[in-house]
């Protein structure tokens, strides 16, 4: 019980989830910088020209038609696509295009994928604790052993994702909306300083997506937060900022206010009725 | 009383199946025909067979299975040399007698093993001779598989044929892997040699499945046995069995015996064969016949040791002289190996030989080649005083390790 | 057109769909919902044939027993099938994703129906890509589109707005609406935004830990429902 | 609070807490005391005696239970298939095969003291450098270990870094141990070609033809099972194991995490190897003989068969799928030496069509229907004693 | 044109009357020659072959024809001599060799054939080959005097110049003059001759060359040489061409073997073990269609394709009847099974035909080579399939282009629920997709019997091989499959000279193991999103 009135105060991050010590430099200000990043696939330019700076901090909701564009940067952020051009920091001083995904991850970028991925064979338990934020190198990994602070940390995010009564259960057999709730559980559980959050609430109920609403909000500050949707009621219920992508590149940037205000946004995502 | 029990120790499966399962029919055919007859000292014969797969350690392991489970009296078996060495210990160890039906690179001598088969100077050094004097060979492409048993072979040869006179570069030597069936650019490489204005042949030791197209590309290359004779120490009867063998007519062949031998020891062997398989076509070939000859060398030594004790059989058969089935005798030597006549047979297209050549008299096998620096001072005598394998003769020592004192 | 009587349906030794009767009118669409893992997915697996039912009857209005077909008859009984999580055939170009579903077509037709096309233009213009490369939102259109080329007379829709984008959701459900009207298409629908959901289904049944809690017309949703069964 | 499962414990001890292991190894250790107690304490004649043949056998059968766990390991927890095993199988074997060749000395045929019989008979004038060394038990032994190890290390390390994986690495593994097959065939490798290496006498001065030196051989492949037994049970009880099915079911995701896949692999992989060659140590003075048909693409297989046949990803599993093939073979290739491999083969289709978690499957069943109520803890046999 | 053809029908009078008009050969005298034939020491027979040629008995050919071959013999009981009709078994049918007439079968026993070495039989090729100088058909003619290069003897010179002098046909009579010049060159040292012979790729040729350039004889030697320089540069064009031939030609049976593997182990992705198994079923087939059509070994290897496919087909579906449809979703085991499969259908051809190899006989059309010039033949066998290599994958190609059965095949293996959703009938796919795959090793099994052993352990000598080639050409990709057998057959035979077979084929080896380092997806990888899953 008293775990649930602590999860619904809004204003307090839980101290689980602070992020580890990383590296990253940010006295200059922003965590993520990419500058004239272009990516082509057999000739589609699916990346054109983007430029994106996310601060410190932040919370950053992106929005943008089927096929902008965004997965892809999420791609060029976490190593696993090489851009053609462009530069992309982390920090001022990690140039992530240097860097495989491994030490992108250790750095403290984590990342929640559009289509949900988890361990199928392992159970829900054993996926939050190899995501758990730990040395993960071989021989560490081998000598590896649970500590009692490190079951609370997976007892509270099972219980933040809903997923307790099924800790002992495999990932495979979960269905659709569990394994979003799980891969965004492994998300927290490896407190990064900057999450990448593609598509979070697909699939959820309303009552879900305020909750995700909350959970992100209360991440942002000590965490950078970006956020990929298309349901634009959670958008406007958590969104600072919008970047709307368009083929490529930025379309529009600002307020959601503004952004939804904007014609050609209008035309080429929103539509009319929205 | 008790049957006298004989193992069968061929590969019934995996690729030397090929070769070795006729050799278990015949050894099946040869104790039905002596039970026919009253079995041996009154007790009856009983073949126990099994299969050790062209699988190496699983020999040593049936060998182990036939001498200490079914305690059998005698073991006949063993194609490829590196199933007789992975055996050779076993049969020392527990005392067994194996009896060796295939022609081998020699340099082995042991107490428990009766090699009929032949050593290369029966077969090796004399095709070379009849190429050399008969046909007027004067440049030489050694083509072997590459194993022990060609290396062997044919660093006999190249020794012999060095000094014979035969200059560096007109010895081609030329090594493949088993099964090889790519021959386009040796084949090539042979024409090529071969056409340098003097005479050329072929000694081929290449083993078993690489023969078909090996001899298959030589026709199609329009290599004729005229042009460059190829003569084979590994193709027998059997293997033509498998070819087709227009071709290759007038290619040639060294063994001790040949299926179309005229010599009633030989058509009433042949026709009991085709008897016992049922099938007209079943042909007969050399090892059949080192069996026939190593298996009646054994009845008559039991018979005249009056036991089937091991080490009375060993001493009673040095000495032991049977026919064999080209008209001759066999006699088993102090070397375990036995004497034997030397054929050369040209391919027919019927898949047979005629014979062109044959020693004037049978050559006792050699255990220790005098052609190979290691072994020319070596030899081997398992009668008393010496009782040794491998009787360095200007040292005046038995080399090796010293007889396991237990038995 | 689609009568589910008594439906239970077991995952080994769990019991995940209990006694479930529904009934959906011709060229009405119903709307399934609850909160996640309640067995929706389930449920229309069951009806398409991919999981087993371990009893209850599945009859389509011609009388045809589904529970007795395998999945391809079932589809050839004109069922369309857009499933969760997309389920696109990666290694396909986009048109010959869509062309697998030529097969059961009655008419024979040997090239994709133009107006599929014309319905999501972004499947003409990456037609000779591979399905699995296209946006996750991209491939969510495809899935519709695959399922339309089979002429189907009930449509199965699993959260089919998921990933796309918000222009184009609103005009997937004007076209199911149309295709309702004018071909009478039958439609199932899996949905948890309630905008949509309320927009554009006649029905609703509200599913709780495998049983149906609540269906009605989708005017009788109330917030109480809503509460008591969609909310955490 | 109260957890199922507990991952609190030191991944050395943990194998010691898992009931599945402890019964393994209690059968596995029993079984081998009782074959050495029938084979000394029982006399010749009585039908409980264990021959001297019957020893060397199982000795046999261990040797090839520990190559199947190591490449269990690998397949079933990394999900890397190699069919390549039997190549760091036979390099542990030639390793101790060339300390038994050197033990000879001058017992040879030829009786030289400085030149194994098969490189006095080809005209070999001196001893190869990389025979050196051998004569010497320690580092023969280290040997058994590192040949493999490098191997495993060197291969893995590039296939691993380029990501080669599925098919592409099984294929390559294969044509590893191909070529390796094909180089020791040739007989300017100095590896004794076809014919291999044979002859032994005797190893750490016990002469090998004595049923001492049998029975001791026996112990040891049974002590090394176990010992293998457990380190596969450690790792793959461990997180590392954890993370090894990660990499197996979802490789590129691992990354994401923060896991150096490529890492994780290797470490895996070479010290299967190194199981295989201790194997393959063990079970060359036991067989009398290494030869390269030990490096045949198709024996790889073959292991891979006993392990499917066993039950993937059980280890325990591997270990009777290879005790069964083998025992099959043995009894099959005496008893109906012209049909044995129908029967063989007829196994393996039965066994995958009637049983697709392999024999283990089978104890997994019963295992199952004892707690059919007690709430399920799906899969693996994870739930440990505290 | 009617002058040249009347002249030549006069020679041939003119070279039938060596064996001179009497058409009525007495008998005695004819039994008289093949006793002295029978009894001479074989260094004897030579001038006694002679005799029998130059007697002028019409049957005299015939003989020597059957001395030839091995099939002249004499009935140890009754002295007669008969041809030998067929050889095999105990009992040979056989003719008499004076009347013609069939005498039945002769326990082999009482035959003594009359023995035959390799040095009588060319000189009888020469004589026989002389007598068809003079044939109608140009082609025998060329061949004859082509097979008559190295073989001239001092008896047939005189005879072969005025042949040479009287052929028109410019191609027959050059290859007479190289033949009488190679003879000139060896035995008599003529420089003139040394002309004739350079620029000449034939074999005999060069070897009369390189004998004639060790002579003693300082310009002789001197003209050989330069002869053979130019032959040498000739030579080295033709050598790359040849590499390449046997190149493509290795490749093609790589191609061939493993195409099927590209469908079910590519395509399906079922882990084929027994697929070399399948390929020697095709084999089999043919040796059984051979059986079959006894002395039509041509029409029955043609019979053999559809056979070949058939039964290979069908042993396909009824491997995939009774296992592999159970093991839907589980690919790795298919493994385990089909390894299975595989050791019992070896076992099973070893019980029920043999464990030996089987002959099949080549046939005349695809036997030899064809000659692109003197010193480049392109064996037939190997020619012919190149082509059904090429033919089965593009009709392959085409199949699962063009068909439903392609797409429907993709989509059962990538996502079998959906596609049967979608309304594809996935189990009559996996039917005919393994069918498909299994007929396709069938054929690849007729195409090898005619380069390598038939026997129960043809299976596994490609099995290795042919999944390598998938793999390395991309699985799941047919063009891939082609370009990494023809590539890997060629490498092979460019390093084969330098490197040795063996060696050749461990380098192949590590070229794979390096090159997937390189693309670790094969020659043609399946990129994008898609394949990284
Ligand atoms: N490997 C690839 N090959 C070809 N095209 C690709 C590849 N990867 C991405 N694309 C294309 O690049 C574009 C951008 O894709 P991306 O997944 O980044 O879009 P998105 O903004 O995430 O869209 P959605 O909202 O639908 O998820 C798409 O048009 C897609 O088809
Ligand atoms: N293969 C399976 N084996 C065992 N249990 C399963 C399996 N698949 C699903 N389940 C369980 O069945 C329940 C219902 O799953 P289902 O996918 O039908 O849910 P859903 O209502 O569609 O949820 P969502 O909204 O998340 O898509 C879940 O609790 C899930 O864990
Ligand atoms: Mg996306
Ligand atoms: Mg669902």
């Amino acid at each position: 019980m008293n775990l649930m009135t602590e999860l619904t105060r809004r204003d307090r991050v839980f101290d689980f989830l602070a992020p580890t010590q990383s590296p990253v430099d940010v006295r200059h200000g922003p965590i993520l910088y990419l500058e004239g990043v272009s990516v082509s696939f057999d000739g589609f330019k699916a990346i054109n020209n983007l430029n994106l700076t996310i601060d410190d901090g932040e919370l950053r909701c992106i929005i943008g038609p089927n096929g902008a564009g965004k997965t892809t940067m999420m791609d060029i952020i976490t190593g696993k696509t090489t851009p053609d051009e462009g530069s992309v920091w982390f920090g001022s001083r990690h140039n992530l295009l240097t860097m495989n995904e491994p030490e992108i991850a250790t750095l403290g970028i984590g990342r929640k994928f559009q289509k949900p991925t988890v361990f199928e064979a392992l159970t829900v338990f054993e996926n939050l604790e190899l995501s758990m934020a730990a040395d993960k190198r071989v021989l560490p990994s081998l000598r590896s052993r649970l500590a009692g602070e490190h079951y609370d940390r997976i007892d509270e995010v099972l219980a933040i994702i809903g997923l307790k009564a099924l800790e002992t259960r495999q990932a495979g057999i979960l269905s659709h909306g569990q394994k979003q709730w799980l891969e965004i559980g492994m998300l927290l559980m490896q407190k990064p300083r900057l999450l990448l959050v593609d598509e979070p609430v697909a699939g959820m109920t309303e009552q879900e997506m305020e909750r995700t609403a909350e959970l992100l909000t209360g991440l942002a500050g000590k965490q950078s937060v970006v956020v990929v949707e298309h349901d634009m009621g959670f958008v406007r219920s958590i969104a600072r900022n919008v970047t709307v992508l368009h083929q490529g590149s930025v379309l529009a940037e600002g307020s959601m206010d503004q952004v939804s205000a904007d014609p050609e946004v209008i035309k080429v995502y929103l539509g009319e009725d929205d | 009383a008790d049957p006298i029990k004989v193992g069968i120790l061929h590969s019934l499966s995996g690729t030397m199946a090929i070769s070795e399962s006729t050799l278990k029919d015949t050894m099946l055919m040869l104790i039905e025909e002596q039970n026919e007859k009253g079995g041996l000292l009154g007790r009856e014969l009983e073949p126990v067979v099994v299969d050790p797969a062209s699988n190496w350690p699983l020999f040593a392991e049936k060998a182990r299975e036939l001498l200490a489970k079914e305690e059998v009296d005698v073991i006949f078996g063993n194609w490829t040399s590196v199933s007789r060495k992975s055996v050779l210990p076993v049969v020392e160890e527990l005392n067994g007698l194996l009896f060796y039906p295939v022609q081998y690179e020699g340099e082995e001598s042991s107490e428990n093993v009766f090699y009929t088969g032949a050593a290369p100077n029966q077969q090796a050094i004399p095709a070379v001779d009849y190429l050399m004097n008969d046909i007027g060979v004067e440049r030489w492409v050694l083509a072997g598989t590459d194993y022990v048993y060609p290396r062997t072979t044919n660093k006999i040869l190249e020794t012999y044929l060095k000094d014979h006179g035969v200059a560096e570069e007109d010895i081609m030597i030329n090594y493949t892997p088993f099964g090889h069936s790519n021959w386009q650019s040796i084949v090539a490489d042979i024409k090529e040699f071969g056409s340098q204005g003097k005479k050329t042949a072929v000694v081929s030791t290449i083993n078993g499945d690489a023969n078909v197209p090996f001899y298959r590309e030589l026709g199609n290359q329009g290599i004729s046995a005229s042009d460059i004779p190829v003569v084979a120490f590994s193709v027998g009867e059997q293997e033509l069995s498998g070819i087709d063998t227009a071709p290759l007519v007038g290619h040639l062949a060294a063994w001790n015996y040949f299926m179309s031998v005229d010599a009633d020891a030989n058509y009433d062997f042949i026709d009991k064969w085709t008897a016992y398989k049922e099938d007209e076509n079943a042909v007969t070939n050399d090892p059949m016949e080192a069996h026939y000859i190593g298996f009646n060398m054994w009845l008559e030594a039991v018979k005249k040791a009056g036991t089937t004790d091991v080490d009375a059989v060993k001493d009673a058969i040095i000495g032991v002289s049977v026919p064999n089935l080209t008209g001759g005798y066999a006699t088993m030597m102090p070397n375990h190996h036995i004497t034997k006549p030397v054929l050369i047979g040209e391919i027919q297209d019927n898949g047979q030989f005629s014979v062109v050549w044959e020693t004037p008299s049978t050559v006792a096998g050699d255990a220790w080649s005098d052609f190979l620096p290691g072994s020319k001072d070596l030899i081997s005598d398992w009668r008393k005083p010496l009782f040794c394998g491998n009787y360095n003769v200007v040292e005046k020592t038995c080399g090796g390790a010293e007889k396991v004192a237990s038995n | 057109m689609l009568n589910i009587e008594q439906l239970n349906q077991f995952y080994g030794e769990s019991h995940t769909l209990w006694d479930l009767n529904l009934e959906i009118p011709k060229g009405q669409c119903l709307c399934v919902m609850g909160r996640n893992g309640v067995g929706k997915t389930t449920l229309m697996k069951c009806i398409m044939g991919e999981e087993s039912v371990k009893s209850g009857s599945i009859k389509l209005e011609d009388g045809a027993e589904l529970t007795k077909l395998s999945i391809e008859q079932r589809s050839r009984h004109g069922i369309g099938y857009v499933p969760q999580g997309r389920q696109i055939f990666p290694m396909l170009t986009v048109e010959e994703n869509l062309r697998t579903g030529l097969a059961v077509r009655k008419d024979g037709l040997k090239t994709i129906p133009e107006r599929i096309y014309e319905l999501f233009p972004v499947l003409k213009e990456m037609k000779n890509r591979r399905g699995g490369d296209l946006s996750g939102g991209q491939q969510q259109q495809l899935a519709i589109g695959r399922a339309l080329v089979i002429e189907p007379r009930l449509l199965i829709l699993d959260e089919p707005g998921e990933g796309i984008q918000p222009n184009i959701v609103a005009q997937i459900g004007e076209v199911i609406r149309r295709l309702m009207e004018e071909d009478g298409l039958t439609v199932i629908l899996v949905e948890q935004k309630l905008p949509f959901a309320r927009k554009y289904a006649d029905s609703f049944a509200i599913l709780d830990r495998g049983r149906i809690m609540a269906a009605d017309s989708m005017d009788k949703l109330s917030d109480e429902l809503i509460r008591q069964y969609l909310a955490v | 609070m109260a957890h199922a499962v507990n991952y609190s414990q030191s991944w050395l001890t943990r194998p010691f807490t898992e009931r599945s292991t402890l019964t393994f190894l209690g059968v596995l250790l029993g079984a081998v005391a009782l074959v050495t107690f029938l084979n000394l304490a029982m006399p010749q004649d009585s039908a409980l005696h264990v021959s001297t043949y019957t020893v060397t056998l199982m000795g046999k059968y261990l040797c090839y239970a520990l190559l199947a766990v190591a490449v269990d390991l690998v397949w079933g927890y990394l999900g890397i298939l190699s069919l390549g095993h039997g190549a760091f199988f036979a390099l542990g074997g030639y390793a101790m095969g060339m300390y038994l060749m050197r033990q000879i000395g001058d017992r040879g045929v030829y009786g030289n003291p400085d030149l194994p019989d098969f490189m006095v008979f080809l005209n070999w004038q001196e001893l190869p450098w990389y025979w050196s060394g051998f004569d010497m038990a320690w580092f023969a032994f280290i040997m058994v270990l590192l040949a493999p190890g490098i191997l495993a290390f060197v291969f893995g390390y590039l296939a691993f870094r380029s990501r080669v994986t599925g098919v592409y690495l099984s294929i390559i593994t294969q044509a590893l141990t191909f070529a390796l097959m094909l180089a020791f065939f040739r007989n300017e490798m100095g590896f004794g070609g076809n014919n291999g290496l044979t002859d032994f006498m005797d190893i750490l001065g016990f002469d090998l033809r004595t049923d001492g030196a049998r029975l001791g051989l026996f112990i040891a492949s049974g002590i090394a099972l176990a010992l293998g037994y457990i380190i596969c049970r450690a790792i793959v009880g461990s997180k590392l194991g954890r993370v090894s099915v990660a990499c197996r079911d979802a490789e590129a995701r691992t990354r994401f995490i923060g896991y150096r896949v490529e890492r994780v692999q290797l470490f895996v992989f070479v010290v299967s190897a190194m199981l295989a060659g201790v194997a393959g140590a063990l079970y060359v003075p036991q067989v009398g003989i290494i030869n390269p048909s030990e490096f045949s693409p198709l024996f790889s297989i073959e292991v891979v068969v006993w392990v499917a046949l066993g039950g993937r990803a059980t280890l325990y599993g591997a270990v009777i799928g290879a005790l069964i093939v083998n025992y099959a073979k043995t009894v099959f290739t005496g008893v109906m030496p012209d049909a044995w491999l129908f029967a063989l083969g007829a196994l393996f289709v039965l066994v995958t069509v009637f049983l697709p978690k392999g024999i283990a499957g089978l104890f997994a069943n019963l295992g199952k229907k004892k707690k059919a109520d007690s709430p399920a803890n799906s899969g693996t046999e994870q739930e440990a004693a505290a | 044109m009617r002058i040249t053809r009347s002249l030549r029908l006069l020679l041939t009078a003119c070279l039938l009357s060596l064996f001179a008009f009497s058409a009525q050969a007495d008998d005695a005298q004819a039994q008289s020659l093949l006793q002295q034939l029978a009894d001479a020491p074989n260094a004897k027979k030579g001038d006694i072959i002679s005799e029998i040629a130059a007697s002028g008995d019409e049957r005299a050919r015939q003989w020597l024809e059957a001395f030839s071959d091995g099939k002249l013999a004499r009935n140890e009981e009754t002295g007669a001599f008969v041809i030998v009709l067929t050889n095999r078994g105990r009992n040979w049918t056989v003719a008499d060799a004076l009347s013609g007439e069939e005498l039945g079968e002769v326990s082999r026993r009482d035959l003594d054939s009359i023995r035959i070495n390799n040095a009588l039989r060319s000189q009888l090729d020469g004589i026989l080959s002389v007598i068809d100088l003079t044939v109608e058909d140009p082609a025998k003619r060329l061949a004859a005097a082509r097979d008559l290069r190295g073989s001239v003897g001092e008896s047939q010179v005189e005879r072969l110049s005025e042949i040479m002098s009287a052929e028109e046909n410019t191609e027959v009579k050059a290859a007479l003059q190289e033949a009488v010049a190679i003879y000139r060159v060896v035995e008599q040292g003529d420089l003139a001759s040394v002309e004739v012979l350079s620029g000449s790729l034939n074999s005999n040729a060069r070897a009369a060359l390189n004998s004639a350039a060790n002579s003693d004889n300082a310009e002789l030697a001197a003209a050989a040489k330069k002869a053979l320089e130019s032959i040498e540069q000739k030579l080295k064009i033709n050598d790359a061409a040849k590499t390449l031939y046997f190149g493509i030609s290795l490749g093609s049976v790589l191609v061939l073997a493993a195409i099927g593997l590209a469908i079910t182990f590519g395509v399906m992705g079922v882990i084929n073990m027994a697929h070399g198994e399948l390929i020697m079923l095709g084999a089999y087939t043919t040796w059984g269609m051979q059986q079959l059509l006894p002395g039509q070994p041509g029409l029955a290897l043609i019979l053999s394709i559809p056979a070949g496919f058939l039964v290979a087909a069908l042993a396909g579906v009824a491997i995939e009847r009774t296992v592999i449809q159970h093991l839907k979703g589980r690919p790795l085991e298919t493994l385990l099974a089909t390894f299975g499969i595989s050791l019992i259908l070896q076992q099973l051809v070893r019980t029920v035909i043999s464990p030996l190899n089987r002959t099949v006989i080549t046939p005349e059309w695809m036997s030899g080579s064809i000659m692109i010039n003197e010193g480049l033949s392109l064996t037939l066998n190997r020619l012919y399939i190149i082509g059904f290599a090429l033919v089965v994958f593009f009709g392959l190609m085409l199949i699962m282009r063009k068909t439903r059965l392609g797409l429907e095949v993709r989509a059962v293996t990538q996502n079998r629920a959906m596609a049967r959703s979608m309304g594809i009938k996935a189990t009559r796919v996996d039917i005919l997709t393994f069918a498909l795959g299994s007929g396709v090793a069938g054929l690849a099994g007729v195409a090898l019997s005619q380069i390598t052993n038939v026997g129960p352990n043809l299976g596994q000598n490609y099995i290795i091989d042919s999944f390598m080639v998938v793999v390395f050409g991309g699985v799941g990709n047919l063009w891939g499959t082609l370009v990494a057998g023809l590539t890997l057959g060629t490498i092979n035979q460019l390093l084969e000279p330098w490197a040795g077979a063996v060696l050749a084929k461990i380098l192949v080896l590590v070229f794979i193991i390096l090159f997937i380092q390189k693309r670790p997806r094969g020659l043609f990888p399946q990129k994008g999103r898609a394949a990284e899953g």
